[in-house]
């Protein structure tokens, strides 16, 4: 089965899959050999289905088509037609498919200049609008205009993307950097001498970083058995305090 | 690097920090070189822009850098912000008025807490425009204003009740969990 | 007023409007002088920029300009910030954008017609990220929403109006002669 290499999620739908066999085999679009195109393609759904993997049903309608210009293409052609080439070429039972594969490929590769566009205008940054309340003496009789909810929609992505914009990076570096050591420190500290304490109050924090290295310090000191903690029943308020042993010291 | 690659670094990292300008340690932490040479650089921008007189001047307020516009052109700004033919209603309102449409009801200072500036003058804009309006107070927090949506503002946008708003764009992205959800609908769908 | 007086006015006007950006009609009643002067002005300003390799650069998109950063300097900037813009969109919402795009105002089975398989959750994904929106509906077909591109996907992507897209891939490039390749296979191919 590994040879197949099958990436379902890779496509796109049945016509993305045709186009993937197409190229695969550098066959010509306009002229696709149904028969080998057609096994090709029933390896891949057998393989999903091997897989495991629930088939869209756009994907079988797919293969029942092909099967059926496979069929007529292998029945044989009448007489007359064979001195008519115009007509046989109309008559092609692959012609709609390639149609819808050529259009299909066309929007492919549109999808592709866009992602392009995409790409470089992420390398442009602007800022959002000063603020200008100090210039501004926003009438209170001025109408609301024809602002859409398409404008106010608008409105509101821009600020969410402004506000995450705001957010330095160099917060969340700083957060990761405290070290464990001082905060298991800390807890020593917090707890020299008998003290007792709510697992829940050693959490001071409330952002993820600090969090995170609390609860390794709390373990690391428990490894350690520099610290022991006690629960009285499920789901209840777990005590954390010095362990016998480091309080005889 | 030369002095005019960091001078441009400079205009950008300025520009892209707004309002809320950028100390030195920062810039020269994101430039990754001499301390000395950014405040040169930094200098001789002043400089420059005050010789050609630019629309731009970088200030120094508050231990940071800040990238402001020439105090000279401040009539202009006014007039452009002022014309009311092409600002029916600011994009503070409307940013307010979408926070308050999908979470009332809302305080002034919760409205504050997601836009991250105040919002006391586009709060007074939308009440003036009837678009919002108080529709109770507070338990908690000192019994603070809360706003919603008028009958007003339905009309507006056509809508028959408030959940008739479409889903709020999320800007930050879904997007790896849409693809994800779209592979397995895809496959979900055909029954065995 | 002088050339360079009006080019430091629009730097200051630029910078203010931000992403919101400012079209030309603004401009001019702004700073109250002949348009052209003020095209001009906008072009002298571009090129300066460019030839000084400044921080900053004019852009026209969506219909108005705006002021950005020189894609240059954009590693230094990442460095800094929290890149909003990084999450791309999914192949499946991408195609069907374009298909939008080109083919607007366009109905949901027309799309799907197109790529073959279902197209709900890459529209949905679309109209939340304000790429799409609904432009109305089909006469027939049972009056159908109609979908077409926004102000948002040309910001996106970086175009100043739809008709900046670049040109449909024709889909026909080798077909010349694969027509004739098909036209001479299919006569070798009848059996005798």
């Amino acid at each position: 089965m590994n040879h197949y290499n099958v990436k379902v999620d890779a496509f796109e739908g049945p016509l993305d899959l045709l186009l993937h066999l197409i190229n695969k085999y550098e066959v010509d679009i306009y002229d696709i050999p149904v028969s080998q195109i057609t096994d090709q393609y029933l390896t891949y759904i057998h393989t999903m289905q091997e897989l495991e993997l629930d088939i869209a049903s756009e994907y079988l309608v797919m293969a029942a088509t092909l099967l059926a210009i496979k069929s007529k293409t292998l029945l044989p052609q009448r007489e007359e037609e064979l001195f008519e080439e115009e007509h046989d070429l109309e008559d092609d039972p692959r012609e709609e498919l390639v149609q819808r594969l050529v259009e299909y490929r066309k929007y492919k590769e549109a999808a592709d200049e866009l992602k392009k566009k995409e790409s470089s205008r992420s390398l442009l940054y602007t800022r959002p609008p000063a603020d200008v309340t100090e210039y501004t003496s926003e009438d209170s009789n001025t109408s609301i205009g024809d602002v859409t909810l398409y404008d106010m929609l608008a409105a509101f992505q821009k600020m969410s993307r402004r506000v995450k914009e705001k957010k330095p990076k160099r917060t969340t570096i700083k957060t990761e950097e405290i070290p464990i050591e001082d905060r298991m420190n800390e807890i020593k500290q917090q707890l020299r001498g008998g003290g007792r304490k709510r697992f829940t109050d050693l959490f001071t924090e409330h952002e993820k970083g600090p969090m995170i290295v609390t609860f390794l310090a709390i373990l690391e000191l428990m490894k350690t058995r520099e610290l022991s903690c006690e629960q009285e029943g499920n789901f209840g308020e777990i005590m954390i305090f010095e362990s016998e042993r480091k309080a005889m010291e | 690097m030369t002095n005019e690659e960091v001078k441009s670094i400079i205009e950008s990292l300025l520009f892209v920090v707004g309002d809320e300008g950028i100390d030195l340690k920062r810039l020269v932490e994101a430039i990754s070189v001499e301390e000395a040479l950014v405040v040169e650089s930094i200098n001789e921008l002043q400089t420059e822009y005050a010789d050609r007189e630019r629309g731009f001047q970088i200030v120094y307020l508050g231990g940071s850098y800040q990238l402001t516009t020439n105090s000279k052109n401040a009539p202009y700004i006014e007039k452009m912000v002022e014309d009311p033919k092409n600002h029916s209603i600011s994009q503070a309102a409307l940013e307010t008025l979408a926070i308050i449409a999908y979470k009332q009801p809302i305080t002034r200072v919760e409205v504050e807490e997601i836009r991250g500036v105040k919002t006391d003058k586009p709060l007074q804009t939308l009440m003036s425009k009837l678009l919002i309006k108080e529709v109770g107070r507070a338990e908690k927090t000192g019994r603070a204003i809360l706003y919603g949506t008028t009958r007003e503002f339905l009309f507006h946008f056509g809508l028959s009740t408030i959940e008739d708003l479409p889903p709020l764009p999320d800007g930050q992205d879904k997007g790896e969990d849409d693809e994800a959800d779209l592979f397995f609908e895809k496959f979900q769908e055909i029954p065995e």
